[in-house]
């Protein structure tokens, strides 16, 4: 079999990255904020992934393994944080966290 | 009897003597002026007169015993103080040279000096200011004895700036009135830029020759120039540039009839018998330098001519005595310098003395006539004085006939008899006919203020209680300078003859007689015109009432218009320019930079809008700058 | 590799782990402020000592570690300013009503992470170590979270945070798919015209994105005043000391050894970059008027200035680096900490306004003085310490003749100076009836008061006799492992 | 050591000055009094004891009457290294003095804080003595930007309001900023030759005799001695760069006023005659005529500015930028006459211009204004202060017997050679300097008086500290000599250095 | 095995779009699990199934669990729909996926220029290597693991209190005597911000 280009896979990754972007860029919702962001470390797990094969050694999947540790405790973090703007502001509207500015 | 006095004369002839006398002429008026101003205004006023008189009264006791002494032993002698500056071959020391000349000016600045402060004594009585105007006064007579004894030109530059601004300060003396003040501003502003010429002749001199002392300039200049060259021809001109500011000639002369606002004696001191003529000694004194120049030598008397028949126009048109007087000066200046132009510097020097003493006199005569009438200086308001003010009517009569230069009798005649002659001898026929016009205007206008002010009936309040003055202050002054200014004054020859050259008439006889006949007729027939003129058919109002005579009459009136013409060519571009920058626009440059920084810093301030996502997309956009960046590169 | 030595060189590390365990236990057995400060500033100054002796037994490396002296002077200055925010915290928690105790345990996790950052010469420890840096500095930056800025700037420094590792994490992984390598000294790529490296260098790139974030980098610097404003005192200083620190000192680890971060594409990027930071931060800070977010600019602007060390990289530049790293640090702990010192955790918001410190000379002027020593040494004019770093940077700059930079150097001074004067002339004006907060008269005897006087003291030794620093600098400058 | 002792005295003296205010007022004035007096009594003993006609052989070390050089930073090859010759001595005995009368003319002007004032003017002063003393090009700098600080105090504490809206600390800050700016420029410049010497030679010096000698292509020359001329002629200013000064001296107390006039402005001239020329005496052979240019400019333009001001202080300042045109065209002409006369313009000019500044500061104190049109007529009103007034004009617009005249002289004497237009175009400036100095005279004392009510005159203080600067103005327009004989072997040096540089660096070329 | 790649990553792509577009957090939550799963078999296809079975289990097991805990807490139901809905207008989204989709090319189009040639041919890479690697010579990243999540684990408990620590005392040395210090109103009152926190129950 003649397996996939080593770009293709990086292709793939790439454009969960961009659509990770996208959410994290134009949602409001701080819960999707966070899955965006989720989205976008899982990308660039994806990535490693496809290096790490590609190049037939186990780094890549060592590193996925604590890039899956960051998303873990950023997810976590996270949650918390968004309980308690929802706690404070009765929105999960992140626009509301912007009374600091100039 | 004779033996002790030939001793003394012989010590004052000696070099320790004259050491000890020379210093003594400055430092007289020059101590009188620190105790006037150090007094802080706790001297009375006589006591004040008394120091600022008898400072410059004591001046005048060593000037005379130093002119016995140059007298016994005419040689000439140079009393090193210290040395000033010494940079380099930059030498200058403070150094007074005593011969003819300065002696000649010496005697005129603390002799006549000394009369004319005394006259201010009475003059100014009651006057608040008394201990600053005897400040000024001396000073004055300080910067102008050392104008006439620095060896070197930047001990004259000293003195010569200091009576510029001992003229700025006492034509500004009445400081209240803002005219007075910016007559002081003008006189200081125009006699400075004949300085600048000066101190750029100065300059070019220095450079060229490598020394400033006077003896050595006009030793080296012949060694280094050819006459005429154009080195020299600048030096000249610079230098009588920076004469023609000082003495009011075409066409730096618009200072002068402004500064009469000072008080009387001041015109009478400064502005006819001693500062102004500092541009004639100076020209006398740098000689030297013109002789080698032929360019400027003739500028210069062209410049007098010129002068002086502007001047005689201008003050057949005046109202305001001491504005008649003070084109009188100008006109009477041109003389001088049409003298020099001839290269008769002897007799311009020996005019310069009769001049000071007659101007003097005509000066503190109308100084007299204005406080007698309480401050009324305009012809027109005055008249049929001359039974009320004897005193002064004789000065003005005596000091008038010098001036329109009344044959046989007066000082004037002499010297400026001589001065056509010169000119003549020198065959520069048009100058010769410029100064017979000037003679024929002098008398003119000369009868024009001796009637105006003195006959017919008085005209105002102000002239009919006329007090004649009274004292010895008030007469002896007049009376002296009366005598100067008759044929006896004549009668003083300076002693020029080791320091200028020759004039070109000098020594030769033929023609001198006619032109002492023609020059007397001109000024007998100019003086039976003005008393047609103006005395007995006052004809002279129908002729400068109507048409071009009105027109003429404005046109003389206003001394032909310079003053407008600066004012539009000068002034008024200068006030342009001051406006137009006021405000720094050089730093509004800087100003407009800082506007700029502040605006893109509230550009850049409305990025931070403290929204996430802003700040999210931002980040992007950052990001795919440097890809793209990368795609475009590879 | 011999195992006392090394165990030497980890030291600090384990030092501060163990701190940071001792005060997790510590808290789940009873919870005293106090104690806490206590065990946590004397972890630190072991860890101190440890890390100062390490530098005895350098070079060091191991796989993921390079014990060197870059590391050696990160090291020092992230656990001397973590020290330093130890005791303000201790200040500025004093009455804090609920717990305060696990900030501490999160500053010490933090300062593990950046020792570990400080001298990663591996993608996998550049990773982890940066996390572990900001993992806790969300909590840190949240932790009054009953304040809604410290609330908002937690959340916004923890998603961009988050995206930026994300950047990072994908540039790495373009990197390795490049080159098969994780070590820093093997990330080879070549630029050909043809295009082969171009996935390094894109993922070099989206990596510089990763870590110009955190080192607030225009135009990645749009959180930090907001981050800084919010967060409490000094959780703000950590970010602006000690964090800054450990990632400035692998990115110039990077740009030292990994062949992939020294090409011209990239270098051209830094330069702009730099550019970019100093005129943008500097003129962002023109008039602001709170104090925390000024320090923010001003720090935007600071790090603009040092990425000409990045762009030179030679010669004098890791000496210059260390030189700048240190005034900056000094300065700024020395202006923050008396930003903490005059606010509390109980009182609601931070003192940031300006208006709160006019006329503090006539009140407190020893603080003050402290204020405007750092305010000077920020704007760097002589006599501070500001001063050795910007005459070391301007140094760089002429000798590698980097004009554009220099002249960018020179016209950031002169826009900054603008705001770093009118803090400093505040302090001296006085008008009544103005809100003021001031410290407590007897802040100077207290432990906080002591690290400010300290940092402000050093500021004016080392600006008169900067010879240790520059000592310290030129070795640490001297050993860079590969 | 005693140069140390210099530098360190002031310092000294303001930190006692902070403390001693729990003392009292009077005392703080009194050591801020004592410290400055101290200062010039030691640079006039210096002047007694030392021998400034040393031959100024080529390249030797002989140059200096005094040295005193300790290791600073060695990585770098930074000394403390500090001398003593003719010209330095002149300008510290200078500080010395105006610091003195800056201190008596504050007297009752400032009441508030007085103890950090005083530390501050002594900084500024110890700043500026620093400056005149360093001699390694980084001690130079550090000495140049420290003193800008206390400076920035002192106006932005202690200034008044300008009349337009503009603020004391607005006016504090651009001073701040322009010269920090234009130094950060003089900053590159040092270590562009620093960096030249070490490409050289392998070892890195500031030191100002080893960097003499550093052979610099013409271009590198030329940038590196701009950048070294940006910086002075901010401080003297120069024009298209003097936007700091008008305001700074404006909205100045009294003292700073005095300060800025009469010393910080030298220490660009000094600067410029000490590191700018001989350090590139070709480049600067190069660059004189546009030096010349341009002080001809700023005489003109000082000249037209000042002409236009309504506020006394702002009227003063733009004369110091037309007065220091002469002294630019003086340092750029390079003759030692020149040389020499910039000196003695320097030193009148701090007199005069101080003088001034005091003056209207005591008008200030009298009639609470400084607006000219608010004034007129004050002749009569104020005692013997007019006076006063009326020779400082006189001074400053050149009368001889004061040593303005002598400066100014010997500038346009020992220029004209070199440059004859140049000469005529400033001599024209004489005219104008006549017509702002007569104006001020006119507006504030002529005209008719606004109020007949007679002000305080001047007290013994006032009195005594006018007198003692028209003492010594007429003192060196009379005698100058020993001030020349003072400084002849820095200037002969400096004229050696300019006129023959290719004598000096056969290796450059 | 090549089209089981491209099938499962098209499916990740789409499932990926379907959460950043979706406005109901409950469907986007289980999109994205949709999306990690494909993410997985990915991750088998290219020969890294322990890598997958983590991803399974780590990231769509734990992880997204704690996402849908959450957002079954908050309650979210469906006026926070609507409400996403309002938000997700065109004007909104266009700029922003415009800005990605740059990135996006960008990216790709380096991605293509690279002649690496690498062919991933699904050769198994077992978890064992993975483990020797990080038991090994990578022990020191598991230490720091550990730290990272004790530090996650920390600021959580910490932040995730629901009943505020301690209410604002007034400031004690706070001098006010204008109103610049005072409390900003709440900005969006009709969502019910609550200016005083205490008391207030969540659920």
């Amino acid at each position: 079999m003649n397996g996939v280009p080593m770009e293709h896979g990086l292709v793939l990754a790439a454009t969960l990255f961009a659509l990770g972007l996208c959410g994290l860029m134009f949602r409001r919702n701080m819960i999707f904020v966070l899955m965006s962001l989720e989205i976008m470390l899982n990308a660039a797990g994806l990535a490693f992934i496809v290096a790490g094969t590609g190049w037939q050694q186990p780094q890549g999947q060592v590193m996925f393994l604590l890039v899956i540790t960051l998303a873990a405790a950023e997810a976590s973090v996270g949650l918390a944080l968004l309980i308690q703007l929802y706690h404070r502001f009765k929105t999960l509207n992140i626009d509301v966290a912007s009374r600091m500015r100039g | 009897m004779m033996e002790p006095l030939t001793t003394f004369l012989t010590t004052l002839s000696t070099a320790q003597a004259t050491a000890a006398l020379l210093p003594l002429t400055f430092l007289l008026p020059l101590a009188g002026t620190l105790i006037l101003a150090f007094s802080r205004g706790t001297l009375s006023y006589r006591l004040s007169a008394l120091v600022g008189v008898g400072s410059v009264g004591l001046a005048a006791v060593a000037t005379l015993l130093l002119a016995l002494g140059f007298a016994a032993d005419a040689a000439p002698q140079t009393v090193t103080l210290w040395t000033w500056i010494a940079v380099g071959d930059f030498t200058p020391r403070i150094s007074l040279a005593l011969d003819g000349l300065s002696l000649t000016m010496l005697g005129v600045i603390t002799g006549v000096g000394f009369l004319i402060h005394l006259f201010a004594a009475w003059y100014m009585r009651g006057e608040a200011g008394i201990t600053r105007f005897y400040t000024y006064m001396n000073l004055f007579v300080f910067s102008m004895i050392l104008l006439v004894l620095g060896d070197n030109l930047l001990l004259l530059f000293l003195g010569w700036e200091g009576v510029g601004l001992c003229s700025y300060l006492l034509i500004s003396y009445y400081y209240q009135h803002s005219a007075n003040g910016w007559a002081g501003f003008k006189a200081f502003i125009i006699t400075r830029i004949g300085d600048v010429f000066l101190a750029i002749g100065m300059f070019l001199l220095f450079s060229r020759l490598g020394t400033l002392n006077i003896t050595e300039i006009l030793e080296l200049a012949p060694k280094a120039w050819q006459a005429g060259d154009t080195t020299v021809e600048l030096a000249a001109f610079l230098l009588l540039g920076g004469a023609l500011g000082k003495s009011a000639q075409l066409p730096l002369h618009t200072w002068l009839a402004d500064a009469m606002a000072g008080p009387t004696p001041v015109s009478a001191l400064i502005h006819a018998a001693t500062m102004v003529t500092a541009g004639v000694y100076l020209i006398a004194r740098m000689h030297g330098i013109f002789e080698l120049a032929p360019l400027a030598l003739y500028t210069t008397g062209l410049i007098g001519a010129l002068t002086l028949l502007m001047a005689g126009f201008a003050a057949l048109a005046q109202t305001d005595i001491k504005r008649v007087l003070a084109y009188s000066t100008m006109s009477q200046i041109g003389y001088m310098f049409l003298a020099l132009g001839v290269g008769a510097y002897d007799t311009a020097i020996f005019h310069l003395m009769t001049h000071a003493f007659f101007k003097a006199l005509l000066f503190l005569s109308a100084g007299a006539v204005i406080v007698s009438c309480h401050h009324e200086q305009d012809m027109r308001n005055l008249g049929g004085l001359w039974r009320k003010l004897p005193l002064a009517y004789m000065g003005f009569v005596v000091g008038g006939a010098a001036l329109a230069a009344l044959p046989l009798v007066s000082a004037g005649f002499y010297s400026k008899d001589e001065i056509l002659w010169q000119a003549l001898a020198a065959d520069q026929q048009g100058l010769l006919i410029a100064g017979l016009i000037g003679a024929l205007l002098t008398s003119l206008y000369t009868l024009r203020l001796i009637i105006g002010t003195f006959h017919g009936t008085a005209k105002s309040a102000n002239a009919r209680h006329a007090e004649a003055g009274r004292g010895f202050a008030h007469g002896l002054p007049l009376v002296v300078l009366a005598v100067l200014s008759t044929f006896l004054g004549a009668w003083i020859t300076p002693p020029l003859s080791g320091v200028l050259p020759a004039g070109p008439g000098d020594g030769v006889t033929a023609g001198h007689g006619a032109v002492e006949l023609i020059a007397a007729a001109v000024a007998l027939s100019g003086m039976a015109l003005a008393v047609w003129l103006f005395g007995l058919k006052r004809g002279w109002l129908r002729l400068a009432d109507h048409g071009m005579g009105a027109g003429l009459w404005q046109l003389w009136h206003h001394a032909w218009g310079f003053d407008m013409l600066y004012d539009w060519t000068l002034v008024r571009p200068y006030r342009g320019l001051v406006a137009l920058l006021k405000s720094d626009v050089v730093e509004g440059v800087f100003r407009l930079l800082a506007k700029l920084v502040r605006l893109v810093h509230l550009g850049l301030s409305r990025t931070q809008t403290g929204k996430l996502r802003g700040y999210a997309v931002t980040m992007v956009v950052g990001a795919t700058l440097i890809l793209l960046s990368l795609a475009l590169v590879i | 590799m011999q195992m006392p030595t090394l165990a030497f060189a980890y030291l600090p590390l384990i030092l501060v782990a163990a701190t940071a365990i001792t005060v997790m236990l510590g808290i789940a057995w009873r919870r005293d402020h106090r104690v806490t400060v206590a065990v946590t500033v004397l972890g630190l100054a072991l860890a101190l000592v440890a890390q100062v002796a390490a530098w005895q037994v350098i070079p060091l490396t191991t796989p993921l570690l390079a014990f060197d002296g870059l590391a050696m002077l990160g090291g020092v200055l992230i656990l001397a300013s973590t020290l330093a925010c130890a005791v303000l915290a201790h200040a500025y928690f004093e009455t804090f009503q609920g717990a305060r105790e696990e900030f501490y345990l999160l500053l010490l996790c933090a300062a593990a992470g950046g020792l570990a950052l400080a001298a990663s010469r591996h993608l996998a420890s550049l990773f982890l170590g940066l996390e572990l840096l900001s993992m806790p500095l969300y909590g840190m930056l949240a932790y009054a979270f009953h304040e809604r800025r410290s609330l908002e700037s937690g959340i916004k420094y923890l998603i961009l945070s988050a995206a930026a590792s994300a950047f990072l994490l994908f540039g790495m992984a373009l990197l390795y798919a490049q080159t098969g390598e994780l070590e820093l000294s093997a990330l080879m790529v070549s630029l050909t015209d043809g295009g082969a490296g171009a996935w390094g260098l894109a993922g070099a790139g989206m990596m510089l994105v990763g870590l110009g974030f955190k080192l607030s980098v225009v135009p990645f610097h749009l959180w930090t005043p907001d981050v800084y404003e919010g967060g409490p005192g000094p959780a703000a200083t950590f970010l602006a000391t000690a964090s800054k620190v450990a990632v400035f000192a692998v990115l110039l680890r990077l740009v030292l050894t990994a062949p992939a971060f020294q090409g011209e594409w990239l270098n051209t990027v830094l330069w702009v970059l730099a550019l970019a930071s100093m005129l943008v931060g500097n003129l962002l800070a023109l008039t602001q008027s709170n104090l925390k977010r000024l320090l923010g600019y001003s720090s935007v602007a600071h790090f603009g200035y040092m990425l000409l060390v990045l762009v030179v990289a030679d010669g004098l530049a890791a000496e210059a680096g260390g030189v700048y790293l240190i005034t900056y640090v000094l300065a700024t702990l020395a202006a923050f900490g008396v930003v903490i010192l005059v606010s509390s955790a109980t009182d609601g918001e931070d003192a940031g306004g300006l208006h709160y410190y006019r006329g503090l000379f006539w009140r407190r002027p020893f603080l003050t003085a402290v204020m405007t020593v750092a305010m000077l040494s920020l704007a760097g004019i002589p006599a501070t310490v500001g001063f050795i770093g910007k005459f070391y940077l301007i140094a760089l700059g002429v000798e590698a003749e980097r004009w554009w930079l220099v002249a960018g150097i020179i016209a950031g001074s002169a826009i900054g100076l603008y705001y770093y004067l009118r803090v400093i002339v505040t302090l001296f004006l006085a008008e009544p009836g103005m809100h003021r907060r001031d410290a407590s008269p007897d802040w100077a005897v207290r432990a906080g008061g002591l690290v400010v006087l300290g940092a402000a003291v050093l500021v004016i030794a080392l600006g008169l006799y900067p010879a240790p620093m520059i000592a310290l600098a030129n070795a640490a400058g001297g050993i860079i492992a590969p | 050591m005693i140069l140390v002792w210099l530098i360190v005295i002031p310092f000294a003296g303001g930190l006692f000055c902070w403390q001693a205010e729990r003392l009292g007022d009077r005392a703080t004035r009194l050591i801020a009094l004592a410290t400055m007096l101290c200062e010039l009594l030691i640079a006039l003993w210096l002047w007694g004891q030392l021998d400034f006609q040393l031959p100024a052989l080529d390249g030797s070390d002989t140059q200096w009457a005094l040295e005193y050089r300790l290791p600073w930073i060695e990585r770098f090859g930074i000394d403390i290294h500090l001398a003593l010759d003719g010209l330095s001595l002149v300008l510290i005995a200078l500080t010395g003095f105006l610091g003195a009368l800056a201190v008596l003319c504050s007297w009752n002007e400032i009441v508030r804080r007085i103890g950090f004032f005083h530390l501050n003017l002594l900084w500024i002063l110890g700043g500026v003595v620093g400056v005149f003393l360093a001699i390694d090009l980084f001690l130079f700098f550090f000495f140049w930007e420290l003193m800008l600080v206390p400076m920035y105090f002192l106006i932005a504490l202690w200034g008044h309001s300008g009349s337009q809206g503009s603020t004391r600390i607005g006016a504090a800050t651009k001073f701040f900023i322009y010269t920090q700016a234009s130094g950060l420029l003089m900053l590159v410049a040092i270590l562009g030759l620093v960096f030249a010497h070490h490409a050289n030679t392998g070892d890195y010096s500031f030191s100002y005799a080893v960097l003499k000698e550093t052979p610099l292509s013409p271009t590198m020359a030329f940038t590196l001695m701009l950048g070294f001329f940006i910086a002075f002629a901010v401080k003297l200013p120069v024009i298209p760069l003097h936007g700091w000064l008008p305001n700074a001296h404006a909205q100045a107390p009294t003292a700073g006023s005095v300060d800025l006039a009469g010393i910080l402005l030298k220490t660009a001239a000094y600067g410029m005659m000490r590191f700018a020329l001989p350090l590139f005496p070709e480049a600067s052979q190069t660059f004189a005529p546009i030096a010349m240019g341009l002080g001809l400019l700023g005489i003109f333009y000082g000249a037209v500015l000042a002409c236009g001001q309504q506020d006394v202080k702002r009227f003063i300042a733009y004369t110091s930028i037309a007065h220091m045109g002469f002294v630019l065209i003086g340092i750029y002409a390079g003759t030692e006459l020149a040389l020499q006369g910039v000196i003695v313009l320097m030193v009148a000019h701090a007199f005069s211009a101080s003088g001034l500044f005091i003056l209207s500061g005591q008008i200030y104190e009298r009639l609470h204004t400084r607006n000219i049109s608010e004034m007129g007529g004050l002749w009569g009103r104020l005692g013997s202060l007019p006076g006063f007034w009326l020779f400082f004009i006189a001074a400053s617009l050149g009368i001889p017997a004061t040593a303005n005249f002598i400066g100014e002289f010997m500038v346009l004497f020992g220029t004209f050679p070199i440059a004859p237009w140049v000469v005529a175009g400033a001599s024209v400036g004489l005219v104008l300097a006549a017509v702002y100095s007569l104006m001020l005279m006119q507006r504030v004392l002529y005209g008719p008086t606004q109020d007949d009510t007679p002000l305080r005159g001047l007290d013994t203080r006032e009195f005594s500290m006018l007198l003692s600067i028209v003492v010594l103005l007429l003192l060196l327009g009379l005698y100058p000599q020993p001030l020349l004989d003072t400084t002849s072997a820095a200037m002969g040096e400096i004229h050696r250095l300019f006129d023959t540089p290719s004598q000096l660096l056969p290796e450059a070329r | 095995m090549e089209l089981a790649f491209y099938l499962s990553g098209l499916a990740a792509v789409l499932a990926t779009l379907g959460v950043i577009a979706n406005p109901n957090p409950v469907h986007g939550v289980l999109y994205l699990v949709v999306s990690l799963l494909a993410v997985a078999l990915v991750f088998f296809t290219l020969g890294a199934p322990f890598a997958g079975a983590l991803e399974i289990i780590v990231y769509a097991g734990a992880i997204m669990v704690l996402f849908v805990f959450v957002v079954m807490m908050l309650n979210l139901g469906q006026a926070a729909a609507e409400q996403e809905r309002l938000w997700l207008q065109p004007r909104t989204w266009i700029g922003p996926s415009l800005l990605a989709a740059v990135l996006l090319l960008t990216l790709i189009s380096l991605l293509w220029r690279d002649d690496i040639q690498r062919v991933i041919e699904g050769g198994e890479l077992t978890a064992k290597g993975a483990g020797t690697l990080l038991y090994g010579p990578w022990l020191l990243l598991v230490e720091l693991g550990a730290l990272l999540l004790l530090a996650a684990l920390v600021t959580a408990s910490h932040v995730g209190r629901t009943v505020p620590v301690a209410a604002p005392k007034p400031a004690a040395r706070d001098m006010p005597t204008g109103d610049a210090d005072q409390p900003q109103p709440p900005q969006q009152p009709a969502r019910g911000e609550s200016s005083s926190p205490a008391g207030k129950e969540v659920l």
